[in-house]
């Protein structure tokens, strides 16, 4: 009587950046379930960034493949894009699980909480990542999300012990529910208006026939977008982020402002750019007003903050307003802008939560009287750190200005693009407000390399030691930073390969 | 060739910030070695150059990033040439003869040494760039140098003043950053092509001219910041009061020039039609500042701020000359670009020294140096004197054909701007009275006079303030052919009838 | 008179304000999280309705995707909440504010 | 008939909401939601989704409510929340007109469905041949296969998530009751603006 | 013969370069020496030049040697050149023969300074400039030149630079100075503007000279007033005069040579040498000559009542410079030209005598402690007496043909200002007679035991040459323009030609107008007489208060509402300004930070650290977005 389902085809191979991750995690779980002792715990980041390198090999494959007469193809019943899309976005998403699992190898508190399921949450929600950035089906899209987010409540809340990560994990939880309960009820009022949850199918109803009312679907366009802009902190759904960001342990932080906005964005972009082109006119003042809204609070509140880490956490709020930008202008090269900026902030971000994670004591010796209590991110622990770590200030300072956008760095040519994408969209208004507001963030920049070098440090200032772990990765964002910034062309034109189309139609 | 000019200091600095620590004074040398060879290297350029030919020689044209239509296109005219030279040249001089300030515990050679690199492979690279995107890059990058070198080794509140400096810049090239984006894609929009070459955008002329004009505002704002123009001037004397003497003398010497001489590049050259409609403006405001910079200067109580304030002033002929449109006003404006820099900066080195020596720049504390330290006096005279526009010294021949070819065409502006010349002579001479002459008490009786050292940076730049005072020709039989093309470019567009050649009034009638 | 799909439209509307508002008025955590899952159920009986409507199974694969999302969520958002409710049994959403600014 | 059915099923869905809303015991919370969760099952069976109605009072009503009522149980917090007014100044009336606006909108758009629809059956017929169940499986396994996988993950992370943060954070010495906890039993700080 | 022109400026730039070298190795007195001897040099480089002239024919002698281009964009061009002709070589002999004299002086004057080679180096370029400024063929050069002297009275007025007031007062001379280049400037813009070119003679359109022809009256009057203004602030006219009587505060030498017989008389050379323009603008000539005889007339005043005997020539000064504007303004440049020579010569003449009666009361400048020195400086008393005499207007000492030229071409042109001019004649022989008798003759009132014993005696030979010669030729000055022989008159003839307004007074009205002059300055001596020699009252104390009043002595109080005006509004002003800057402007920079960085602080307050309320701003969002998205359809 039943008839035997017919399992869709599956082009695994082309899953493999996905399916690497999340197999990479199982793995690790399950072996430390079965190896006792702590030679798995030992060897859990190596093998984390094994696993981030073999699903960066296979975005690699990927590319090529989808270079080389393939063209970009939905797979599993259309509900996954394979194209150089999402390749490009779990490439940057592999790197940004790989720069953070270096940074929480080096952190001793959450070494002592346990790092495997660390680890395995951060593959995890990286998969998560992924899977938003593949999803050809808003079903997809929602899980991925909900992966992605679910174990970042996790990962905030790790540090049990500490009140402030608690706190964070209990903000975003709570926030973040609410959100997707938004993001959620907008996906149902779009089933209801276009008959279908799958990207390919939307797109080509809404092409075919436009309808006279659109009020359901705006309505669900609307609540679509705030769940994922709550998840890129844009204004006004930002309020989160600093105290997330704050609370959470440094490497988490970093994986968030990296990974998961990569993510975010990555499915704001497919949505918007291919399935509701057709709404263009609707949905560009609706990202316009993030965009100024993020701008403007980011910088004028990140100056006044007297905390680096929460510096960096408004910082990201204007920086995703930058990258705002980028979507608002609604062209191919507004989205390959958006990407690149993505690949390069990835970088940035990284490394400067990894500064802050160092600077803060992350892997000195542990001292008893401040475990658990506010760690040293406050701006007062930068004193003259370009006395006592030159190197480390020159890192910070790179990487500082590079958000800054000052030339030759990767931040800089991140935000000429966004910047050229909304010149030519015709915005210049927000082009405007954008520089504007860049230049309100500079002096926040500013004002932290001010106190590396330019101030005395205290004379009882900690000794900064670097852990070679955490170092690795500082030098890996450093250069990577520099080296976008004085020959990005290869980057961009990877990004402008990136640009995604309408897959699985009809 | 060109490449070099700025890629080899890149990696003298490079190589300055690997020196180890212990051996960091050896640092200095090697990067003086840099400084030196990259001047070498520039009057290489001064030499090759041909004469007669106002276009772009020597041209570098490599793709950069492709992506973005973005070429490394570098090209050097008689506008940029001298510029190129004041660069290459006093970079070595300060860099060897300025010992660094700050105090011994805080002062890493290596590290100002590097920066000091840095800037000057921006500041040539801005000079040279041809391509919008390598010009703003340039133009940009220089304030990070600048900024440690305000904030590292400066006086008082240094480091407010280098966070001043960095961010009023900044908003500038935020305006100038939209405006280069908004030519290149408007230009795309026209052609199809992506490109951010200055000639390909200035022959292409594809914007309307309301559009044209708003963005020679944009880019306006951004030069009229670096320049200064009055009344966007106030970083100017905090960025140079809180300066090392290097730093003032390269920003009075070399950067404030970007802000001319981006007018002159970019702005005219490329919105010649915008450049005439905004002309008055400029004019108007260079002449405020003219008139405005002097009076304010003579109330400075601090030497170093009076000549800051006297730099505005000298711009603000620049700018005059930059706007008046004639071939003698624009050349004038050109060759006073580098003859502010070197009048300006020797008075700055003087303010150094005596600053080293007294610890004080303020005027009311000195007094009757000339006695203890005469050589010195004679420098400052000097100096000063071709900052008046003493005839017969190089201040003379820019100031004079500014004036004589804006008069033909702003009158009554060349008329104000000329009393500018009584004012620079009170508040100049006011300060020298006061500083120089009198009986010397105390500490200034006891101060030392110009060392060696010191004496081996000022004589080359005295040396250029007379020998082009006396025989600029060659100075300006290079500069002309450039400035005559620009100025055709725009009596295309002007409303006065001025003959390129300049004819007469009598013969217009 | 007829039950349309409005019927359920408007009523899953209506769960879905008061779940909100339940959110932003109750300081409970675990109340608030309550108001959550109503959300989602309105958001589950909206799929429903409209999958009737367009005769469609795919709104109610999207429900049951969604139950096991809520049910995921739950339980890592009362660790959460027992994590922090261990150490101090009658914290209010209102109290954590340690993070501010 | 199905009006009826449908206003009694609705009310036990309002009343219950408004009950998990109003509530000043979280128990009654609980069991008011549980009211709601169960009127929306009968609604689902209105609206042909047998299968979902009955998963939904499994593991809703079943396992959620009961985690729910477990956790408020365990720790003791079943403590009446004082309800008389809100400590945060015009969060209520802000919250009912905020969200009030949201539903307004949700329903301008629902009153436009009424002329407006989507392409019908994309997936799937829904009142074609076979039972619920079947044409459920059906899509999952096939169209939703993917999603269905994805959910893994999510099992995945929520047993991941519930051991490590049922940790007592005693990993380690230092800890807790002394300097690590920090004094959440302190008087709770004044809400503060700027720090 | 000609070709020797370049040497003329050459030599002194000479000394100055080897002064500037070596001038502290040269020591004293040899510095001094070279010095004098590159400037005498220069001298008998313009007498080799000058004699090259007169071989030319009258048509001819403009000889233009070109020697490279100096500045040149577009259609401007001006070259480094000398034009020699009969109006450059004049003044090129007199500047070089009193330079060298004066050059001379200062070697036993300047004895003992410890700068004493910088001081050389100093007049040694002051010549250089004059030379320049009158040898330059084009009215940039001629600039440079008037730049030049101007800065080198400026170096060399405060000289002295540790006493406050030589340091201000040489300051002050080179601003007001500036404000005549004012007009220099714009003048030379105007005219570049309306003819195309700034050189004399040659080049494009035949040259500045002959093409200012075809100027209309408008412009060439405002040229004309221009090079006025420019001429007013170097020559000391009023209201720039100011500076002037404050320059006595450089060394005597410098006094004589650049505030009395060349640097102050470059105005007069300027407005000769445009000529062309002057003359087609009647009305600015008018000014002019109204200007220069107020002027005479004002200084004379003011010199009644000096004390400083080195003020009383200062104020004399201005008052004879503006005996000479006023015979330009009128159209006599010959006559003007005559006088200046003349000036040249007695000036420098007194301002020697009195440097050396200063030198030998060890710096006394107060004429109250001076009298009787006629016994002790014979031969100092004796020069003065003969300057005194030259610029009273007695026959037959130079200053009376000079003067009576210039008082008979006014007379023609216009009785009233030759009134004015009479008066100063008057006064002129009023003043000179008080310093003569107050200084040389009376009593002795030097030796005042308040300021010790002194012993004066007469200067060293170096000082009295220089005396002695100055003094023959103050006696026999007049011959080279003698009525009706007219030598200095047909010199320059081929200068000004038909643009020279020539007495057509009848021979007997010139004798009359002559007489008239001789008269009047008895009358002054005799008064002055009167005063000072037979007053015993004034033979004791050295002045007589009812007739020197302080206004006088304040010139009118000019100077002191300038310094009031500088030193009150103008202050005010500055200060002002200064303070916009740093509040208005300054302050709106900062003002916009500081409202930047307080809105941040401010909108600290949103983010409240209540999850509650993140949400409410989440529910907010989202109506927003609805708005948003429902407007945008």
């Amino acid at each position: 009587m039943i008839d035997a389902i017919e399992v869709p085809s599956i082009d695994w191979v082309a899953l493999l950046p996905l399916t690497s991750l999340l197999f990479g995690a199982l793995l690790l779980l399950a072996t430390s379930a079965l190896v006792p002792g702590r030679l798995v715990a030992r060897l859990a980041a190596p093998f984390t960034l094994v696993v981030c390198a073999v699903s960066l090999g296979a975005s690699v494959f990927v590319w090529r493949r989808l270079g080389e007469g393939t063209a970009p193809f939905a797979d599993v019943a259309d509900a996954v894009a394979i194209d150089r899309f999402g390749v490009f976005v779990a490439a940057v998403i592999a790197m940004a699980i790989a720069l953070s699992t270096l940074l929480a190898q080096s952190d001793r508190s959450l070494q002592r909480l346990g790092n495997i399921e660390l680890y395995a949450l951060f593959l995890l929600s990286g998969s998560g990542g992924v899977m938003l950035a593949m999803a050809n089906d808003l079903v997809v899209l929602f899980l991925g999300l909900e992966i992605l987010s679910i174990a970042l409540y996790v990962l905030a809340g790790y540090d049990v012990r500490r009140r402030e990560s608690r706190e964070a994990g209990l903000k975003y939880f709570v926030l973040g529910g609410f959100a997707s309960a938004f993001l959620l009820y907008g996906i149902a009022l779009l089933y209801g208006a276009t008959g279908s949850t799958n990207l390919g199918q939307i797109g080509s109803f809404l092409a075919a026939n436009l309808p006279s009312h659109q009020g359901l679907l705006l309505a669900g366009l609307a609540l679509l977008i705030v769940g994922l802009a709550f998840k890129v902190a844009a204004v006004p759904f930002h309020s989160w982020a600093p105290d997330v960001y704050d609370g959470s342990p440094t490497p988490v932080t970093a994986f968030m402002a990296s990974a998961a906005k990569a993510a975010a964005f990555a499915g704001m972009l497919r949505v918007l750019f291919t399935t509701f082109p057709t709404l263009a006119d609707q949905w560009r003042p609706v990202i316009w007003v993030l965009a100024v809204g993020s701008l403007v609070v980011g910088a004028f509140l990140a100056i006044a903050q007297d905390d680096v880490k929460r510096m960096l956490a408004y910082s990201s709020i204007s920086q995703a307003g930058f990258i705002l930008l980028g979507v608002e202008a609604g062209s191919s090269f507004g989205v390959s802008s958006a990407l690149f900026y993505l690949l390069a902030y990835t970088f940035m971000v990284a490394g400067s939560f990894a500064v802050v994670a160092i600077v803060a004591g992350g892997g000195g010796r542990p001292r008893p009287a401040d475990e658990g209590r506010v760690p040293q991110h406050r701006l007062s622990a930068f004193r003259g750190l370009s006395a006592r770590r030159p190197t480390l200030a020159f890192g910070f300072t790179v990487l500082l200005l590079a958000q800054a956008g000052v030339p030759f760095t990767s931040g800089f040519v991140a935000k000429f693009g966004v910047l050229g994408a909304a010149v030519g969209a015709d915005s210049y208004a927000l082009a405007i407000v954008a520089m504007l507001t860049a230049v309100v963030s500079a002096y926040m920049y500013l004002r932290i390399v001010l106190t590396m070098y330019l101030v005395a440090p205290d004379p009882g200032a900690p000794r900064v030691s670097i852990p070679a772990m955490a170092g690795a990765g500082l030098v890996v964002a450093v250069a990577v930073t520099i080296v976008l910034g004085v020959v990005p062309g290869p980057a961009l034109s990877l990004a402008r390969d990136a640009v995604p189309t309408l897959l699985g139609a009809g | 060739m060109l490449s070099a000019l700025v890629i080899l200091p890149v990696l003298f600095a490079v190589a300055v910030a690997l020196v180890p620590a212990r051996h960091a004074p050896a640092a200095r040398w090697l990067g003086v070695a840099g400084a030196t060879l990259v001047g070498v290297l520039s009057v290489v350029v001064l030499v090759r150059f041909d004469v007669g030919d106002g276009g772009f020689q020597m041209v570098v044209d490599r793709s950069w990033i492709s992506e973005l239509g973005v070429s490394w296109h570098l090209g050097i005219d008689g506008i940029s040439l001298f510029l190129v030279v004041l660069t290459g040249l006093l970079f070595p001089l300060v860099m060897a003869g300025v010992k660094p300030e700050g105090s011994a515990g805080q002062h890493d050679a290596r590290a100002y040494t590097a920066w000091m690199l840095l800037l000057e492979a921006g500041c040539l690279g801005a000079f040279l760039a041809l391509d919008l995107f390598v010009f703003f890059v340039m133009f940009e990058v220089v304030l990070v140098p600048m900024y440690f070198l305000i904030g590292g080794w400066g006086h008082g509140d240094s480091s407010k003043a280098a966070t001043k400096f960095f961010l009023f810049t900044m908003t500038g090239s935020a305006f100038l950053l939209v405006g280069i984006v908004a030519v290149a894609f408007l230009n795309q929009q026209a052609t199809g092509t992506l490109t951010f070459d200055l000639v390909t955008l200035a022959d292409s002329q594809s914007l309307a001219t309301t559009t044209g004009r708003w963005l020679f505002l944009a880019f306006a704002a951004a030069f009229a910041v670096k320049t200064p123009v009055f009344p966007l001037h106030t970083w100017l004397p905090d960025a140079h009061t809180q300066a090392p003497t290097a730093a003032s003398v390269i920003l009075a010497g070399v950067m404030l020039k970007l802000g001319t001489y981006g007018f002159l590049r970019f702005g005219i050259f490329l919105f010649p039609e915008a450049a005439n409609y905004f002309a008055p403006l400029l004019v108007t405001l260079g002449v405020i500042g003219i008139v405005y910079a002097a009076v304010v200067a003579t109330m400075q109580p601090d030497l170093k701020r009076l000549i800051a304030y006297s730099s505005v002033a000298h711009l603000g002929f620049i700018v005059l000359g930059l706007f008046a449109f004639t071939g003698q006003s624009v050349t004038g404006g050109v060759i006073q670009m580098v003859n502010h820099g070197v009048s300006t900066g020797v008075l700055f080195l003087i303010v150094g020294m005596i600053y080293e020596r007294r610890h004080t720049r303020e005027i009311a504390k000195l007094g009757g140096l000339q006695k203890s330290a005469p050589v010195m006096a004679v420098c400052f005279t000097i100096a000063m004197f071709s900052s008046i526009g003493l005839p017969g010294l190089n201040g003379f021949v820019g100031e004079f054909l500014v004036l004589i070819g804006s008069f033909s065409t702003r009158r009554w502006w060349t008329i104000v701007a000329t009393t500018g010349v009584i004012l620079a002579a009170l508040y100049l001479l006011w300060a020298y009275q006061r500083v120089f002459h009198g009986t010397p008490e105390g500490d200034n009786a006891t101060m030392p006079d110009v060392t060696r050292r010191e004496g081996l940076v000022l004589v080359p730049l005295l040396a250029c303030i007379v020998v082009m005072g006396i025989y600029p020709r060659p100075v300006l039989d290079r500069i002309e052919p450039a400035v005559d093309r620009l100025v055709a470019r725009i009596d295309d567009r002007s409303p006065y009838d001025v003959p390129a050649d300049g004819g007469t009034a009598e013969e217009q009638r | 008179m007829t039950v349309t799909d409005t019927w359920y439209l408007v009523l899953a509307a209506l769960l879905f304000g008061i779940g909100g508002v339940g959110v932003l008025v109750r300081r409970n955590p675990l109340v608030m999280f309550m108001c959550i899952e109503l959300m989602l159920n309105a958001a589950n009986l909206t799929f429903v309705t409209f999958a009737r409507a367009l005769d469609d199974v795919g709104g109610q694969v999207v429900v049951f995707f969604v139950l096991v999302v809520a049910a995921a969520e739950v339980v890592v958002g009362l660790g959460i909440i027992v994590s922090i409710l261990r150490r101090r049994p009658d914290a209010t959403a209102d109290d954590l504010n340690v993070l501010a600014g | 008939m199905e009006l009826a059915v449908f206003l009694v099923a609705a009310a036990f869905v309002l009343v219950g909401a408004l009950g998990v809303v109003l509530s000043r015991n979280p128990v009654h919370s609980a069991l008011m939601l549980v009211l709601t969760l169960f009127g929306i099952a009968v609604l689902f069976v209105q609206l042909e989704a047998g299968f979902l109605a009955a998963v939904q009072v499994i593991v809703y009503a079943g396992a959620i409510v009961v985690l729910f009522l477990f956790v408020i149980m365990l720790l003791g917090v079943d403590r009446i929340e004082g309800l008389a007014r809100d400590p945060l100044v015009a969060q209520r009336p802000a919250a009912v007109v905020v969200m009030g606006a949201v539903v307004a909108g949700i329903l301008v758009g629902v009153d436009a469905f009424s002329s407006s629809q989507g392409a019908p059956s994309m997936t799937g017929s829904l009142s074609g041949a076979g039972s619920n169940v079947e044409k459920l499986a059906e899509v999952i396994f096939t169209r939703q296969l993917f999603a269905f996988e994805a959910t893994s993950a999510l099992l995945v992370i929520a047993v991941v998530g519930a051991v490590v943060l049922s940790r007592r954070g005693d990993a380690d010495s230092v800890d807790d009751g002394a300097v690590g906890d920090d004094g959440d039993q302190a008087v709770p700080p004044a809400p503060r603006g700027v720090r | 013969m000609l070709s020797a022109v370049w040497l003329i400026p050459a030599l002194p730039l000479c000394g100055v370069l080897v002064l500037a070298l070596f001038g502290r190795r040269l020591g004293e007195p040899l510095a001094g020496w070279v010095a004098t001897t590159f400037v005498a040099g220069s001298f008998v480089a313009g007498v080799v030049t000058w004699i090259g002239l007169l071989g030319h024919d009258e048509e001819h002698r403009q000889v233009v040697f070109r020697l490279f281009t100096w500045i040149s964009v577009g259609s401007f061009s001006v070259d480094v050149g000398f034009l020699v002709d009969p109006l450059s070589i004049t003044w090129v002999l007199f500047v070089t023969f009193v330079g060298a004299l004066i050059h001379l002086y200062s070697i036993s004057y300047m004895h003992g300074d410890d700068r004493f080679g910088t001081f050389f180096c100093y007049l040694n370029l002051f010549v250089f400039s004059m030379l320049v400024l009158v040898l330059g063929d084009n009215l940039v050069l001629t600039f440079l030149g008037w730049e030049g002297v101007g800065a080198c009275s400026y170096l060399l007025i405060s000289f002295w630079f540790q006493r406050d007031a030589a340091a201000t007062a040489g300051k002050k001379a080179f601003v007001t100075n500036r404000i005549g280049d004012w007009g220099f400037m714009t003048a030379m813009f105007l005219l570049f503007w309306t003819l195309g070119t700034l050189t004399y003679v040659g080049g494009s359109g035949g040259g500045l000279l002959s093409a200012s022809e075809t100027l209309t009256t408008g412009t060439a009057t405002a040229v004309a007033l221009l090079l006025f203004v420019a001429a007013a602030g170097k020559s000391a006219q009023f209201p720039l005069f100011v500076w002037l009587p404050d320059a006595m505060e450089g060394p005597t030498p410098v006094s004589a040579l650049i505030h009395a017989a060349t640097m102050v008389t470059a105005g007069i050379y300027l407005l000769a040498r445009l000529n062309p323009v002057l003359h087609l603008a009647p009305s600015a000539g008018d000014v002019i000559a109204v200007v220069g005889a107020f002027t005479a007339l004002f200084a004379a005043t003011a010199a009644v009542a000096q004390r400083d005997i080195k003020k009383v020539l200062a104020y004399s000064t201005v008052s004879q410079l503006g005996y000479m504007f006023l015979a330009i303004g009128t159209g006599a440049y010959v006559a003007a030209i005559f006088h200046t020579i003349t000036h040249a010569f007695f000036k420098a003449l007194l301002f020697l005598g009195a440097g050396s009666a200063i030198h030998a009361l060890d710096g006394e400048q107060d004429m109250r402690r001076m009298g009787a020195l006629r016994a002790v400086l014979p031969i100092t008393a004796t020069a003065s007496i003969i300057g005194w005499l030259a610029i009273a207007g007695v026959p037959p000492f130079e200053g009376f043909f000079s003067k009576d030229e210039i008082l008979a071409v006014v007379w023609q042109d216009n009785p009233g200002l030759w009134f004015v001019g009479l008066l100063t004649a008057l006064l002129t022989a009023y003043y000179m007679s008080r310093q003569v008798f107050l200084v040389f003759f009376g009593h002795a009132r030097w030796d005042d035991p308040a300021h010790g014993s002194r012993h004066p005696h007469e200067s060293p030979a170096l000082m009295t040459i220089p005396l002695i010669v100055l003094g023959g030729l103050s006696i026999v000055g007049g011959l080279i323009n003698l009525p009706g022989v007219e030598t200095l008159g047909h010199f320059l003839e081929p200068v000004f030609g038909e643009r020279e307004l020539h007495l057509t007074v009848s021979g007997a009205s010139q004798v009359a107008l002559a007489a008239v002059a001789v008269v009047v300055a008895v009358v002054g001596i005799l008064i002055a007489r009167r005063l000072y020699l037979r007053d015993p009252v004034a033979l004791e104390t050295g002045e007589h208060p009812s007739v020197e009043p302080e206004l006088l002595r304040r010139a009118w109080g000019v100077d002191g509402a300038f310094s009031a005006f500088f030193g009150g509004p103008g202050r005010r002003l500055a200060l002002a300004a200064a303070a916009f800057d740093r509040s208005v402007i300054d302050g709106a920079v900062r003002g916009t930070a500081s409202v930047v960085q307080r809105t941040g602080q401010r909108s600290r307050v949103i983010q409240s650290g209540l999850v509650r309320r993140y949400a409410l701003g989440i529910v907010v969002g989202a109506v927003v977005l609805m708005v948003v998205v429902a407007v945008g359809a």
